[in-house]
């Protein structure tokens, strides 16, 4: 399939095409050393964009990508510590471009091929302009975008699917223990240049602890419509325990708001700048080792 | 009287748009986290499978009329047709009296139907979301009578204000729940309220205004449509023909919705939304969604018109709480996109003026909300100086929740 | 529908006495100072003449309809059928939804058509008194919508009181006139009032309830009738017969009367009337003319069962200041004394305990004069036992005002 | 007429005659010599019982008859000058067999023949008894009665009239401004055995200033109903002056507020009992002179 879509966007030039073939690559060959790839959220620009930077440059040593968040205030499906992520780094003037850029500069500073996903709502994008979203993705280098609330009947997703796919970048697409095998069957197929996300439970991020049967269900049913396309798990991964044990199952795991926490915790203690990245740094060290 | 029966005359498309076909604007939809889909298609399906079960239908009938008490009269109102400059200038003023209500405003009637379609669903608890409670109160009461569990989230700002419906939910027995995301008011309070539905399989959500993803803009103005439905039946009767105009208020549009659905087809009347100017347009401290040059935007599972700050939802500012949203429903969006409802503005100070005058001349307490449509439809209608005209205006709530607030603004007037 | 017009079936002699031929006790009259006796003329001449005026009573009718909205339902209330033991049991118990007016009590009733007497007659003001302000917003809210001013009688200590109505008097244009005499409660404010009526010949006086000299029992009680001219009518419509038992609340006596008029001489429905207790008959806090043993006494203008302390008139004590009176309405006590009319009494928690369970198990916030008569109804009603019955409760009010009170109540009960 | 009366109720023993003859001879006396006579009003055991009893044997040197209050608490017709004064009395434990006593009292004390009216609500009367209340009258050696509440049509007047009228003890009506010509002659009719009271105003004592335009049409049209009865005037007599314009026209004029007036400044100066009572006697002295 990928190269399926290789072919397809052929003429996008070498930078995005070896972009995605590295990411999934990397879930590959990991897999094969029986490793799972290791994802970590943060909102971009939390709590601000300087540290959010040192934070950014620190992760790229401990995940194999990074999904950063594009912080909306009317988020619709966000966990409490998630939305507190999204009103510091918006009070701290964060937005649209200014993710596109402190993405790049992290690129740029650490000279790291560790590829970026992109978490956002549709209306950033709508207002940012979609044709002017796409275009900055591929500047950027944005390796896949995650829509959280961006339906499979709205023309919205359809037209971004098609202007990602022709960049060669990533549409990332969540499901959960209640979406029905049809629902789960059609968000495959917007998927397949890129990877599922699989949510553990039916609630919200960070809300419980994983949930093994659930993943294990899951896995099942995307296997039956999919032999390859590789799978990440998020909610509720807080250890290293939880990410040893989800791993037997997909090709990823995302940890979210225990990063998100403790930053959280790193800012209420005065930390900032590159005091709080090696703070993140050394929680990170612990819970990927 | 009996409640006449609901018929669609503006159905969105299959994915829940209404398409202005001219300039291409999609309204509605459904924009949501995948974990939401299995619930929002449990309440579609059940919503469409009830407005068709005729046992479901006769009870909700029932208690709408005896119940939320929707039989509710329209008032010839002398006052205001003076006011405007009489019946030989502006022929005659009329008032539908929803303020009549069992909860004093239109709200109970989809908060009602919408967890008596809950309990009809098994659901055994509700979620919504409240500003100053005057959804809260609705909801609240309907959760008691069929005996669900309730949840109310409200952002933690205005969980601070002293609010007799606030009280009164809690009194019906409903848990309150603050929200503290952003601003901590309304828009953050229904965002954590939709959230909390991801999380709850056996809890409905409710929404209080003609908002959110599809089946809700929907399934609230067929619900609310009641007040619409027996108002134009009503009208006939009493003056023979259908009124020339119609004003109603609009913050989400539910208000405007339930009494001007049924129209929606027809020429007449000339259908007024009328939203809160707040401190004035010019000032940017208001809360007109239309008036005040909102944008397309997807916010709360919807695609409509939207107040903008930069990426994110701005906040609205009004002296009526129920006015103050940063968008409106989809349906009342298209229907303006599309130019069958005019929009007009009436500022805090204006409806503070018209409480007052209301109370003093009238007779009446008038929910705040209601003095901003009495405001601007009096405008209008002097502007209109048709004597062969009859004007409707949507007297929408009874105003007990804003006597606090009014007397502090008579203080200062004196 | 049309409200059935008014039909005199129970007359006082032309002295105004309703005279219990057994005992030879005599209710009513008219005891005042030489000095009131051409106003109340002048109010008496008048009211019999706008009883017979056509045109007085049409527009009369109009405004009851659609100002006050007297066409309010009957609910069939489930929740209180099974409470009471489930209709196997005890049949079906109905409320008739008087909190559903303007102003939500039944007073408006009665409070407008005599401000609309008033202005008939050419009086320029009113002069009322209250309590808690029940009266006075009622009496404002009409004084108001016809143009009259308003002088409102309060006891000192009534005034001190929040009370949300005491506002909305005050937004309606009252002048709030406070009274420092004796209890400084509503007995003192009603004599201040009578007095004021003895010194304005422009004013007209308008009482709260159905008491008073003559004609303001007589007129207070034909007025107010229009709920139980329609409810008599509504409930034939609805079950096919008059109900079996007909439960309402008694301070004055103007909310029984009401709807319990046009049942006076037929044999069906049992009447019953419930005082308030207080803190038990007992205790000697209560407000219980009848069921806490009043003596015929002269009081106010009339004759009547009064609460006496020595030769002076006794405080009452409850915790619904709409039942916060020492005497009841002549008619009332007469309709008692012939044994029309049983009497029951609620205390103030049991009151309050129903209060709460109404909120959460009904969804209504009722005035807590209305939870009285709840909770002495089903008590009668389990007691009844029999199955093929129809219970007709008067559900007088709706709660706001005592929202603050049953908030305290709720925190002291956790 | 009360020659007629005298003689209907000739068989109730000489005192009771003598009495109202007394009143009726002081009336009849004074006008001859161009004096009206002066009544006083006091509300009976204000401040209290001791203070109103030396206020009363005091009032016996300067008033021809003292109308004595009996306090009721829900009285519909006094000022709010006089309903304080109830106040006080029902505060200090009045009522209306201590105010027989008080005035038996006052009477055996100052062995005055100043003639004892009492104005009464009708309550107090049942409360107390009509029958009783008729019998203390005569023992006490009441003169006469105003009832403010009794009203023309009631079964109670009826009674009391006749009782009364058997113990040839007087029944006194008051009329204001606004009372039709019917009502005017009916109550005289009821106060054959006594005098009409005339308020010179339409309101409540005190409120306002004596009307005298008011005061002569009234007593004109007394006259055609009655050549003889006594007339009282009241209702805003505060100054000498007003006593001596209003005397032209009327056999008696009555003070009240003003003089609870002076009571209750009195009061709240820390007067009581002799001290209050001199205080009292020098401002009648004063006003009557
Ligand atoms: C009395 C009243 N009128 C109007 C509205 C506005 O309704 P909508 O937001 O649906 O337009 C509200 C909302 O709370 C309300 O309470
Ligand atoms: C709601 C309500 N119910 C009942 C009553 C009692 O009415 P009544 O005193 O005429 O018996 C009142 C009086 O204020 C009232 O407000």
């Amino acid at each position: 399939m990928w190269i399926w879509r290789a072919k397809r966007c052929s003429n996008d030039g070498l930078h995005e095409k070896t972009k995605m073939s590295e990411l999934n690559k990397l879930f590959k060959e990991r897999k094969k050393n029986k490793k799972s790839s290791f994802i970590g959220f943060v909102t971009s620009g939390d709590p601000n964009y300087k540290s959010s930077k040192e934070i950014m440059k620190e992760m790229t040593k401990y995940c194999q990508v990074i999904e950063a968040g594009v912080s909306f205030n009317t988020s619709t499906s966000d966990s409490p510590i998630i939305m507190e992520a999204n009103d510091r780094a918006i009070k701290s003037g964060m937005n649209m471009s200014k993710t596109f850029k402190l993405i790049n500069e992290v690129k740029k500073e650490t000279k790291t091929d560790t590829p970026f996903v992109l978490m956002t709502y549709l209306n950033p994008i709508i207002v940012y302009g979609i044709k002017k979203f796409i275009r900055s993705c591929q500047k950027t280098g944005i390796a896949g975008v995650i829509i959280v609330d961006a339906s499979l009947n709205s023309p919205e997703e359809k037209f971004i699917i098609n202007g990602l796919t022709k960049k060669n970048i990533g549409y990332i697409k969540i499901i959960s223990p209640t979406n029905s095998e049809k629902f789960i069957q059609s968000s495959i197929k917007n998927c397949k240049n890129s990877w599922i996300y699989i949510t553990s439970y039916y609630g919200l991020t960070g809300s419980k602890n994983v949930n093994i049967q659930n993943v294990r269900k899951l896995v099942k049913i995307v296997r039956k419509y999919s032999k390859d396309i590789p799978i990440g798990v998020g909610f509720g991964i807080k250890t290293s325990k939880q990410i040893k044990d989800v791993s037997k199952y997909a090709d990823a795991t995302i940890v979210g708001s225990a990063i998100v926490n403790k930053i959280k915790e790193g800012t209420e203690n005065g930390k900032y700048g590159r005091n709080l990245a090696t703070f993140i740094g050394s929680y990170l060290k612990k819970l990927t080792k | 009287m009996k409640i006449p029966p609901f018929k669609e005359i503006n159905p969105p498309d299959k994915f829940g748009y209404w398409t202005n076909k001219k300039t291409g604007e999609k309204f509605g939809g459904q924009y949501i986290s995948s974990l939401l889909v299995p619930n929002l298609k449990r309440v579609e399906d059940g919503f469409f499978k009830a407005m068709k079960d005729k046992k479901f239908l006769k009870e909700l009938e029932e208690d709408l009329n005896t119940f939320i008490g929707v039989q509710t009269p329209i008032h010839f109102s002398k006052t205001l047709t003076e006011l405007a400059g009489g019946e030989k200038k502006i022929g005659k003023i009329y008032l539908k009296r929803t303020d009549l209500h069992t909860n004093h405003s239109h709200k109970p009637i989809s908060a009602y139907a919408c967890c008596k379609l809950a309990k009809y669903l098994g659901f055994k608890k509700i979620l919504t979301e409240t500003g100053a409670f005057q959804n809260g109160r609705a909801v609240a009461s309907a959760c008691a009578s069929l005996g669900l569990k309730l949840d109310i989230y409200v952002g933690a700002n205005d969980a601070k204000k002293l609010a007799i419906n606030k009280d009164i939910s809690a009194l019906h027995g409903a848990r309150i729940i603050e929200v503290h995301d952003s601003t901590k008011s309304l828009l953050p309070a229904m965002a954590a309220a939709l959230r909390a539905f991801q999380s709850e399989p056996d809890s409905m959500y409710v929404v209080g205004s003609v908002a959110g993803p599809m089946p809700y803009p929907l399934m609230v103005r067929t619900f609310a449509s009641v007040i619409g439905r027996i108002t134009k039946k009503q009208f006939k009767n009493l003056v023979g023909k259908d009124p020339s105009t119609l004003f109603a208020v609009c913050g989400g549009g539910s208000n405007f919705s339930a009494i001007a659905y049924p129209y929606y087809k027809s020429k007449k009347p000339d259908l007024y939304a009328v939203e809160s100017a707040g401190d004035g347009i010019k000032t940017g401290r208001h809360g007109s969604t239309i008036g005040g040059g909102g944008k397309m935007g997807i916010l709360l599972g919807m695609q409509s018109k939207v107040l903008l700050n930069g990426e994110n939802v701005a906040e609205s500012f009004t002296a009526a709480s129920g006015l103050d949203f940063s968008s409106i429903g989809p349906e009342v969006a298209y229907m303006h996109s599309i130019g069958r409802v005019k929009f007009l503005t009436t500022t805090d100070l204006q409806a503070k003026k018209t409480f007052m005058m209301m109370a003093r001349k009238h007779g009446l307490i008038c929910a705040i909300e209601a003095c901003y449509v009495i405001f601007a439809a009096i405008k209008e209608i002097r502007k209109r100086k048709n004597p062969r005209e009859n004007h409707l205006i949507h007297l929408c709530g009874s105003g007990e929740p804003n006597v606090a607030q009014m007397m502090d603004f008579m203080k200062k007037q004196k």
